[in-house]
């Protein structure tokens, strides 16, 4: 972990409200499933910084790709070349690699991508499923396709694009048609988190799910970001985000 | 020139600025990104004779200029502090003060007791906690209560025991002079404000325990003005506590009264903010002429 | 749809977005920019018996999302007020609510009687005064002195009395059922919180009285707790006061349990607010399928 | 007043810490001493606007002139062409004009200038003195010198430009080699301001004041921005800031 001042470099829409910046600045190697903690402004408004999964990083730019929900992805997406950022990371625990017997299925929900699809693009191997509500909230269609080596699938609740319905629908699907061993790598809304899960218990299949929890600090000082597991809390932002599905303590 | 204060018998930092508790864990990930060494002192997470679990998530959330938590006193309990954090604290050329906290007068005797040990510079008693007893109501609202607390605490301990205390109540100064009374060698001006946030699309609180404490730059006029008030009540020295973002605030704060400051949510924004507010402070007294941080402390001129 | 909310026998707001006190002086500047009957009703700045000249400038300092103010009561005087300013306001179709104080429980029950006026539609009594018979503490800081001077004042005047509470106080409920026990139609949750500044340079206070009331964004996240507390402990309308930007500031405030909401400090930043506001509220209600504005008020779901 | 949006055209340092900014909007017709209130960002930090007095309004463009000192006006100097601006004004009461048989003196001291070089660029005859600590600290020299009919002198503290020492040292040497009536129009430290007046009244000329105080709101609704007159409290914000200087009580 290190906090840098990053520039930067590029930042444009590539779908409905999610844009993908392109920041220049010097991280240590990362981990898909780990992610960065951006200061926004130089005043204290909005106060805390915000937690974005580092999509890919290569000689010093690093890509996020991210949903405006709220004051600070707003900002965010104001962003010019040109303007500063501070910048620390890379935080907390990355994806495990698959075991060269088992084949990768990777499922992302919503802004569950970022994760998903670095995992995907430094695997080059196994089956990619993208599930969102309709055909114009999918960014980097294009770049997906173009990872050797992963069959993508999008699924989509209006049926705008690929298969009508919700990811795990597909997973389910997916899972019984591969008969080596698998390991699912999960990131997304809860409820799919939580089916995914499940899914991979029924199969007795590795499963990795990235939790995303609130948080202040993002370095595992001030107990924001809890979640239940078999063994006590654990810290999203440092045990996690990536977290065993079987040890995960799902709540309701 | 002499940025050290005298806290206490036995309690000297070596320059004023301290952590604050819950928002430096027990040192170990700030150790990883800056030396512990620099510090005046370090304050612990608030401890409990048994590890606690916390409230439910969401636990914290954003306000203009500031931040709400509901961690729920979440610690690993005295015993695993003592067994594993402790002794890396021992490790740094730094002060360690160890926040503590108990669910009625008993808890609170027998953590003073436990902590009654070799590397422990200090205890901070948090006193905004519900007095179970008294049907609930906080040990830091009502001063009789509280003077009795710091009492019993202050025949438990040979440390130097600091009393931070709640700020909404009525009558701060009365506060103040109840916990000087009952034996406190200083006092932390003061805890988080007790605040909530909604979601208006869900209709519903957005912490996990429905209200929170606020803190941040948002409460540091007031956080000033319960440093003056009180610093000129009492006799023992003030730490402030609120807000800190800068070393224009830490100066702000002695010159209201405060004998030390910490700094708390800032950090969590700004990690390295630390080393940077030391040396804006040593400039400030290079600029100022001045030999001794004592010389600032409770010097605010008239209007 | 109905965004009309009825505060006490005889007051009815046609929507429950009002100006705050202090903030919008006797409405003539503001009536220069926009149509006053736009708003749910006008606060006026507080009056007291004889004009007032108020505290040595500087008067306002910024702070964090927010401002501190030491005015010092500054107004024309009831007098002057009734015969001057009045008569303007009842020219628009909106509610005048008119905001005074005393220095003694004489001068609060002489000021109801003199307000008890044509044109003038409540009456908000601001308790953030100090009772100068009892050694100078606060009116609206003992439940036993507030409860008695609401009722003095109940007793003076036919109006609709609205009591704006203090809110740095150990138990703000308390506070609140004093006034309601003493006869209040409605309380305002609430007023500034006692706050300072200091320039660390000139090593001076900022504001010309050392110390002021911190108002605006910073302070919302506390106002909206206590409302939500009050307003579960008394029966009687609550509205909000306290940082107040926008219309979701406004849904979330009602979610609390407010039924009116004023807004200060926002509209010294932005003094074509109001409109925005209302309208947003409007959008809201379409949004949700809302017919009535009722539906909203303390129907906070639980986390 | 009205509350309109304003573009930045053009912001550019004219002298040390000093700045002129070109904003674009639509303003009713100014006197010289009026002033806006500008809103410097969108988030509410910082929460206040700033007064700034209007140095020239020409077809849409406004000029103001301003020293960096705190937070604001260091926000103010970072915005570029391009940017928003939120504006309020014309606000407050400007300079009345000079008799014919009167002689106009202005005087300025420090970041008092722009209203005193309105006012001469609007009169355009008299006499004007700068005063400053240093020549780096004088703006908009040339386009002073180019005012037609009216003779500029500066002084400094440090002899670096004019005449050595402070301008109302000058003033006093002025007055006395006039003849005719003369209208003193003063804007700058409160010092200053007291020294003119007081020079003013010996000599039985009229002085009109510009006023600075802390302000909140800039159109007289909060009160924040008394001062005191022999009639009592007056708000600098909209019963000045120019006032006359045999009205003002004078602190100390
Ligand atoms: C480890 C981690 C990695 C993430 N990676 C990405 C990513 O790559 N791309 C992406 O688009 N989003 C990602 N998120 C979510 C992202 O952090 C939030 O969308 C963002 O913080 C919202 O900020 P805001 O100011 O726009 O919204 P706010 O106004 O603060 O809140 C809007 C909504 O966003 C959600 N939210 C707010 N803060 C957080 C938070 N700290 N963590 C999670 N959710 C929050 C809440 O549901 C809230 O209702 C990640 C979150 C975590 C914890
Ligand atoms: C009617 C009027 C017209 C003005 N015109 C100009 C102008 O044309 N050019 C120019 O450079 N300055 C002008 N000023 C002063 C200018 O408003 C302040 O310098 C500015 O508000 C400081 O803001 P800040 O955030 O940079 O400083 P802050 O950090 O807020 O404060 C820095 C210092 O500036 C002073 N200051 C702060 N706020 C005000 C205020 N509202 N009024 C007066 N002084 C203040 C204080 O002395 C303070 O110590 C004018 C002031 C008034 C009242
Ligand atoms: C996340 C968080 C956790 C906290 N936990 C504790 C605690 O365990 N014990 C305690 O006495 N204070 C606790 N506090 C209060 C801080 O120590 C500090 O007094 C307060 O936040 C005000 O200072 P600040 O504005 O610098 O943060 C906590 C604050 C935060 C933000
Ligand atoms: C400049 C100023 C003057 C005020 N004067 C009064 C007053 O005369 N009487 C009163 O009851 N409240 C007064 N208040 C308090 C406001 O009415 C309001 O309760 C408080 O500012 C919190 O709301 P806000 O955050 O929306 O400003 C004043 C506030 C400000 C900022
Ligand atoms: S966000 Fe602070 S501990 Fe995880
Ligand atoms: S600044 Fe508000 S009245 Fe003058």
């Amino acid at each position: 972990m290190k906090d840098s001042n990053a520039l930067v470099k590029d930042n444009r829409q590539v779908a409905q409200d999610t844009y993908l910046m392109t920041l220049m600045c010097e991280l240590s190697p990362f981990t898909p499933g780990q992610f960065l903690m951006l200061r926004l402004t130089s005043t204290c408004e909005p106060f805390l910084r915000r937690p974005l999964a580092i999509l890919s990083y290569n000689e010093g730019a690093v890509e996020i790709l991210y949903k405006v929900r709220g004051e600070g992805t707003s900002l965010l997406a104001e962003k010019k070349k040109g303007e500063e950022l501070s910048v620390l990371g890379p935080l907390g625990k990355g994806f495990s690699d698959p075991r060269p017997e088992e084949e990768a299925v990777y499922i992302a929900g919503g802004t569950g991508l970022p994760p998903i699809l670095a995992m995907a693009e430094r695997m080059k191997r196994g089956r990619l499923i993208i599930g969102t509500y309709t055909k114009d909230d999918i960014p980097l269609w294009q770049r997906m396709q173009n990872i050797g080596g992963v069959e993508i699938t999008a699924t989509t609740e209006d049926g705008s694009l690929g298969i009508r319905g919700v990811a795990t629908q597909a997973l389910d699907g997916l899972l019984k048609t591969i008969q080596q061993p698998c390991v699912i790598y999960a990131c997304g809304p809860t409820g799919m988190l939580k089916a995914a899960a499940s899914l991979a218990k029924d199969l007795g299949a590795r499963c990795e799910v990235s939790i995303e929890e609130r948080m202040a600090c993002g370095f595992g000082v001030c107990s924001a970001c809890a979640v239940r597991t078999t063994t006590g809390n654990q810290r999203v932002c440092t045990q996690g985000p990536v977290f065993d599905a079987s040890s995960i303590e799902w709540r309701q | 020139m002499d940025i050290s204060i005298r806290l206490a018998p036995g309690l000297c930092l070596k320059n004023p600025v301290l952590s604050a508790s819950g928002t430096f864990a027990y040192g170990e990930e700030f150790a990883r990104i800056f030396d512990l060494s620099l510090l005046g002192g370090v304050v612990t997470k608030g401890l409990s004779l048994h590890p606690k679990e916390g409230n439910p998530t969401p636990r914290v959330c954003e306000t203009p200029c500031g931040m709400l938590n509901a961690i729920g006193l979440e610690n690993i309990g005295a015993d695993a502090f003592i067994a594993q954090k402790l002794p890396f604290l021992g490790t740094f050329d730094t002060e360690v003060i160890v926040n503590f906290f108990g669910t009625g007068e008993d808890e609170y005797v027998q953590m003073a007791q436990k902590l009654d040990l070799d590397g422990v510079s200090a205890i901070e008693m948090n006193v905004s906690c519900p007095n179970i007893k008294k049907g609930g109501i906080e040990f830091g609202k009502d001063p009789q209560i509280l003077n009795r607390l710091v009492a019993q605490v202050r025949k438990s301990t040979t440390k130097p025991l600091i009393v931070k205390l709640s700020p909404m109540v009525t009558h701060i100064g009365e506060m103040a002079l109840a916990a000087q009374e009952g034996g406190a060698d200083a006092l932390t001006c003061s805890n988080t404000f007790p605040a909530m946030a909604i979601d208006e699309n869900t209709c519903k609180p957005i912490l996990g325990n429905i209200t929170g404490g606020l803190s941040g730059p948002a409460i540091k006029p007031i956080a000033l003005r319960i440093v003056w008030e009180v610093s000129r009540q009492v006799t023992i020295p003030v730490i402030a506590s609120g807000g800190v973002t800068s070393w224009r605030d830490v100066v702000q704060f002695l010159l209201a009264g405060a004998s030390a400051v910490e700094i708390g949510s800032f950090s969590l924004r700004d990690p390295l903010c630390f080393g940077a507010i030391i040396q804006g402070l040593i400039r400030y007294m290079q600029d100022k002429g001045l030999e001794s941080i004592t010389e600032i402390i409770g010097s605010l001129k008239s209007a």
